[in-house]
């Protein structure tokens, strides 16, 4: 059996075509999204599936629980912003400046969080993201504070955003299919399933841990950049642990350790989140509504579903069968 | 007599801490999962207190039952609905346990602020006092007649909680259910009716101690949102799972914020504890991990 | 020099004394078993070789190298590769990644890694399941794959703790037909069990421990009529 | 428009799309904050005070024929939410102007995207000097300015003979903005008096930290510029604290949260004998649509007006005025028209100011405000005692003694 041929590899490119199919669908979308604020929906909902596929890289194939991606965003969004308001540089510097200074964090938190698990990690990593935000909204004679920053934009029209996130998106994919495909993926996923395990195998803990946690947190400084550019303004709220919270639905709506699952969720959760806007601000109570019964009763998310109606094998890797006690 | 006021409203607050964490703390006992939810239980206390002493305008010697009730109630259904699958019939979850808890407490916590946003509103109210004496001066000590009340209120709890942990039938097949959950069902203890009585106690705790300070932190749908942040930082420098651990560590918090405010900053005040938390997993791990190395 | 010398070997748990000054040593191409009642300090042993546990004191020596205080990964990739008492694998990965796990970890490249996964999977005659994930498969399947994936890179040394408990008569026959010719080729081996029969068809030589001692280690057919290991045994049978 | 319709239908809520027939409305954007953490009483009161000059300017026939129809949009009082919902109306809603703004640090995230889109922006009631030094043509102030206040904090303290101030502000630009131009303006004004502040996060409800310091020896006014719900919660501890208000101490509230809806439910004695800086009083001379506005408001809500109802109300007349007197709804011709406005609102006659230095850009520079002192619990605005009126310095003889 050659490389590609085992269902794994099979299964990762069937999620990596249908991502792509996706992103082609996104990038024709604007003939008929003629409107320019459908169009910033569709921006947003790309940043939001960014911080999606970077926090799946950790929950969904390393097993490592964060609830900082938000704040990574922030950081990210902070990088560039701070930068542009003291030394007004442009995203030129700013967005790989942002890459670094969350890649770092993420790396210096990634070593800290090491021997944590479960809702140890998620403790930790959410006390990194609240310590995060408040340092930044109160510090006001550096960051402004809650007032935040404005930033420089990169283009003057919206298409021009439009299609950067859509490209930076089909990157991060084929980054993430070849990383998956590659015996990265095998160790994250090992790691996921059984640490010590993986470790009698020879599998460098460690090395693979923080790895995914500075990638992960890259990824979200990445976005956040992006974000602030776009919307020419940055600020706390984009560490709020709420903001973590619609990362997380997204995911586990989309469905959980799958490459296609982050970026259906992400984008269908914050462009439908629109529609409910229209019904009053509902979308908060219907979103944790959904994230509970998916969780409860969908655990391979809409992705799963879709799986099993085209009659394919079991979504992985959330739908191990519940087996009786 | 700064310091000595510092110091007795660090332990007062600490007081109210602990009321919330020790809950926190029963809960990860028994599950070994944080309920991210835990500050809206404590919101829900604060309104249901609030509302029903407002609207009804019954005593708030009445509310204050009545919201451990509704806290009491809104822990067991929260249980039986959503926590169940942790521990009957998924034993191939393997990780997947720990994340389900924690989206689903997540999800859970999102979903109640935001429909308590909508059905109430988002005004604040300020809670009734349990007494009406604006301020008590006790030498250099002022404090609100509400304040010291309402602490007297939770010390009697938290004691009567103690005491029933330790001595109670339920106490005692809890205590065993957290210490090992198979050899207590083996034992012939049910301990899916254990955790349904922790998370409801739980439950009522954390509504008690947001009906006690409805008077002093007016609510909003949000007000639950430090209080849990707090009880975090309690529950892991207190030691996971273990309660006398957690009301020690409570009432530490309260004086180091009380104290940190005045002497190192007042703004940033809020992360003392987050960093401390840290800190303690980042160098004394192994006071959280004793079991690790039996795993193998 | 023996490729692995264990001496006076201590490890103690809050008062509880598990291993007390345990030495032996073992040659390239030995298959010996550790045999010992129940809380002899087996187990411990295992763990501090794999570098799961550190010892308190004494040295270990892989071909004359200290490996005490290496974490389990450096380890394996050393050779020592071992199996747990309570299986350990991979639930939500497909029986064949779980192999391929081992062997890319040791160094294999990805198509290698695939091709020998594959003839193991024939030799364990677990071709049927590969694609299964490690989750669903029986108990005894578990075993076995954990088992095979201690081979996919010939191990300098394969710790294989219990690998006989509670595994179908069927299995433990593919296993210890594994074992034996693995061990024709010159394979080396611990192997921890309480079952006397397979130890005494399969290992020449074995160890036996108890209270964290080691009271015996000669031949298996001396070690089965060593008067104090009969004495250790009827002592816990007793007690 | 089109996706949006295909949108709605499929969320199977094709109800009435705003796009109708017929005389397009004229379509006005509204920010306001209606959750939390932002203020929810300002913002509800700015609704009432548009829908209700809203009303009034239709059922006189509109504005050349056209009817005025107003879009809402929820901020929080979150920066990143009012831009957020600025974009929306100005590309999602095509608004002719927007206005309502009530926070100054949502405000000035909104007037980014006015300014980007170059839509005019009426700023109803952001303080914020900052809003006013960016110097954006889209944007006018017929609302209250923090130096405004500043000086106001400064002339008071010094006919009140104080020496000791300490402010408590919170930890956004509208705070920590005024609290520092009231240092320099006693700087300027009362250089003897010794003046402190101290940044509270709005967020956290604790702030006994933040008092107990002060209780060894009070100062003689602690000044409070924050929003509800924390500014009630920091006034009931002062009390609680016995530092003020005391005979020594008097609480100045500089941020005129006295008429707010819930003010009442959530403080109680402890605002007895605060002194409270208003922009309007019940005994304050209104002009003819400043009377007519408060008695549609008391018929519509049965409160009693409050300074906000008559700010929104201005700001919705002005964008009206401008399309009257620009003749179009362009960006262009209002923000012409506004600039050489010379229109008797709710209060006075307001115009605004050309010299483009700091504060004073595009604003109306004599906002009339007063000084009343709380004199009894649950003391409707009305009968709380004025102290200071329009124009003339505070009188400290006619303050009521605490208890």
């Amino acid at each position: 059996m050659s490389a590609g041929g085992h269902p794994t590899n099979r299964r990762l490119r069937v999620e990596f075509i249908v991502s792509l199919a996706i992103l082609l669908g996104v990038a024709v979308l604007p003939a008929v999204v003629t409107n320019a604020y459908w169009q910033g929906v569709i921006v947003v909902s790309m940043y939001f599936a960014m911080l999606a596929i970077a926090w799946n890289i950790l929950a969904g194939y390393t097993g490592q629980f964060s609830l900082a991606p938000a704040a990574f965003g922030m950081i990210g969004a902070y990088a560039t912003g701070l930068l542009a308001y003291y030394y007004n540089t442009g995203f030129a510097i700013g967005i790989p400046a942002a890459i670094l200074v969350s890649g770092f964090i993420g790396l210096v938190l990634g070593r800290i969080v090491l021997r944590l698990r479960g809702p140890y990690l998620a403790l930790t990593t959410l006390s990194f993201a609240e310590i995060m935000r408040l340092v930044i909204s109160n510090s006001i004679d550096f960051t402004r504070g809650d007032l935040g920053l404005n930033v420089p934009g990169i283009f003057q029209d919206r298409l021009p955003y439009y299609y950067m996130m859509v490209l930076v998106l089909l990157a991060i994919q084929a980054g993430l299919f070849y990383l998956l495909r590659s015996r990265a993926g095998l160790y994250l996923r090992a790691i996921r399933d059984d640490e010590i395990a993986a470790a009698s195998r020879g599998v460098r803990i460690v090395y693979w841990k923080t790895f995914a946690f500075t990638l992960s947190a890259a990824i979200c400084g990445l976005a956040g950049a992006l974000y602030g550019h776009f919307a020419h303004f940055v600020s706390p709220e984009l560490g709020l642990l709420q903001q973590t919270g619609v990362v997380i639905s997204m995911v586990v709506i989309g469905g959980l350790g799958t490459m296609v699952g982050p970026l259906i969720g992400a984008l269908l959760v914050y462009v439908a989140s629109e529609f409910l806007r229209d019904v009053g601000n509902y979308q908060l109570v219907v979103f944790a509504l959904l994230v509970i019964i998916f969780a409860r009763f969908f655990r391979a998310g809409l992705w799963g579903i879709v799986l099993a109606i085209f009659g394919a094998k079991r979504a992985r890797p959330a739908a191990v069968a519940p087996a009786a006690e | 007599m700064l310091t000595l006021d510092l110091l007795i409203n660090g332990l007062i607050i600490g007081v109210f801490y602990a009321l919330m964490a020790i809950g926190l703390s029963l809960i990860f006992g028994i599950l070994k999962v944080v309920n991210f939810a835990h500050g809206e239980f404590y919101m829900v206390g604060a309104y249901a207190y609030t509302l029903s002493a407002l609207a009804l305008g019954i005593s708030p010697w009445i509310a204050l039952p009545f919201a451990l009730l509704v806290g009491l109630l809104l822990g067991l259904v929260v249980e039986r609905l959503l926590m169940r699958p942790l521990y009957s019939g998924y034993t191939s979850w393997g990780v997947m346990r720990d994340e389900y808890a924690v989206i689903v407490t997540f999800a859970l916590s999102i979903f109640l602020i935001n429909i308590v946003d909508k059905v109430v509103g988002p005004y604040a109210f300020k809670g009734p006092a349990l007494i009406g004496i604006s301020r008590i001066t006790i030498g250099p000590i002022a404090i609100s007649g509400h304040r010291l009340i309402a602490a007297i209120v939770a010390i009697v709890v938290i004691i009567a909680v103690a005491l029933i942990i330790r001595y109670s039938f339920w106490g005692r097949q809890i205590q065993a259910v957290s210490q090992n959950r198979l050899g207590a069902s083996l034992a012939g203890i049910d301990t899916a009716k254990a955790s349904a009585i922790v998370f409801s106690l739980a439950g009522g705790l954390a509504a008690v101690s947001g009906a006690l300070l409805a008077n002093i932190f007016n609510p909003t749908p949000d007000v639950g949102v430090f209080p849990a942040i707090k009880s975090y930082v309690i529950v892991v420098l207190g030691g996971m799972g273990s309660v006398p651990g957690s009301i020690v560590a409570s009432l530490v918090l309260g004086v180091l914020e009380s104290f940190g405010g005045v002497y190192i900053s007042y703004q940033y005040r809020d992360t003392f504890g987050l960093f401390i938390l840290i800190l303690f997993l980042l160098f004394r791990p192994q006071g959280l991990f004793g079991e690790k190395a039996r795993e193998v | 020099m023996p490729c692995l010398a264990i001496e006076k070997v201590s490890k103690a748990f809050g008062g509880l004394k598990a291993l007390d000054n345990a030495s032996f040593s073992i040659e390239a191409g030995d298959l010996v078993g550790l045999i010992g009642p129940n809380g002899s300090g087996k187990t411990t042993l295992i763990n501090i070789l794999s570098g799961h546990l550190v010892c308190d004191s004494g040295k270990v020596e892989l071909d004359g190298q200290p490996i005490v205080g290496l974490r389990p990964e450096a380890l394996a990739r050393r050779g020592v590769l071992r199996t747990f008492q309570l299986t350990r694998s991979f639930p939500r990965m497909s029986a064949f990644d779980n192999l391929l796990v081992s062997g890319c970890a040791l160094g294999l490249s990805q198509q290698d890694a695939e091709k020998r996964a594959l003839s193991l999977l024939e030799d364990l005659s677990l071709t049927r399941i590969m694609n299964l994930d490690a989750g669903q498969l029986s108990g005894g399947q578990m075993k076995l794959l954990e088992f095979g994936s201690c081979f996919m890179v010939p191990p300098r040394i394969a710790l294989l703790d219990e690998p006989f408990a509670a595994v179908h008569p069927t299995l433990k026959e593919i296993m210890s037909g594994f074992i034996r010719r693995r061990h024709a080729e010159g394979q080396t081996f611990i192997v921890v069990s309480h079952d006397m029969p397979v130890i005494v068809e399969l290992c020449p030589r074995t160890v036996c421990m108890n209270a964290g001692r080691v009271i015996a280690d000669e031949s298996t057919r001396a070690v089965l009529t060593d008067k104090v290991v009969i004495e250790a045994y009827l002592g816990e049978a007793a007690a | 428009m089109l996706f949006r319709r295909a949108g709605l239908l499929a969320a199977g809520l094709f109800a009435f799309s705003a796009t109708a027939f017929a005389a397009d409305p004229i379509k006005v954007g509204v920010t306001i904050a209606q959750s939390p953490p932002g203020s929810v009483s300002q913002g509800t009161q700015v609704k009432d005070g548009l829908e209700v000059a809203a009303k009034m300017i239709n059922d006189a026939g509109g504005v050349d024929g056209r009817k005025i129809e107003l879009i809402f949009e929820d901020t929080q009082g979150i920066p990143e939410k009012a831009r957020a919902a600025v974009e929306k109306l100005i590309t999602r809603d095509q608004v002719v102007a927007v206005t309502g703004e009530h926070q100054s640090s949502a405000a000035l995230a909104g007037i980014e995207v006015a300014h980007r889109y170059h839509i005019p922006y009426i700023n109803t009631n952001g303080w914020s000097d900052v809003i006013r030094e960016k110097g954006y043509p889209e944007v006018f102030n017929p609302g209250n300015y923090n130096s405004r206040v500043a000086i106001a904090v400064a002339d008071t303290m010094k006919s009140l003979g104080a020496k000791n101030v300490v402010a408590f502000c919170e930890n956004t630009d509208y705070g920590v903005g005024l609290a520092k131009l009231i240092g320099v303006q006693i700087g300027e004004r009362a250089k003897d008096i010794n003046y402190k502040y101290e940044t509270l996060d709005r967020a956290s409800k604790d702030f006994l930290p933040a008092i107990l310091p002060l209780k060894a020896n009070p100062p003689d006014v602690v000044v409070e510029i924050m929003l509800p719900p924390a500014a009630y919660i920091l006034i009931n501890q002062l009390n609680e604290q016995g530092v003020a208000p005391t005979k020594k101490t008097l609480i100045y509230d500089a941020s005129g949260i006295a008429d707010y809806p819930d003010f009442w439910k959530n403080v109680s004695d402890s605002a007895v004998g605060m002194l409270v800086f208003g922009l309007y009083h019940p005994k304050m001379p209104l002009p003819e649509l400043g009377k007519k506005i408060a008695a549609a408001y008391v018929a519509k809500t049965k409160g009693d007006p409050n300074r906000l109802l008559f700010q929104a109300a201005d700001s919705l007349y002005l964008i009206a005025e401008a399309i009257k007197v620009g003749k179009s709804t362009k960006p262009d011709d209002m923000i012409k028209a506004l600039e050489n406005i010379k229109w008797t609102g709710t209060r006075g006659e307001i115009t605004f100011s050309h010299e483009k230095s700091g504060f004073k850009y595009h604003q109306w520079l004599d906002v009339p405000y007063v000084t009343f002192q709380i004199t009894k619990v649950n003391e409707p605005v009305a009968d709380m005692k004025l102290v200071q009126e329009p124009g003339k310095p505070l009188d400290p003889s006619k303050l009521e003694k605490t208890k």
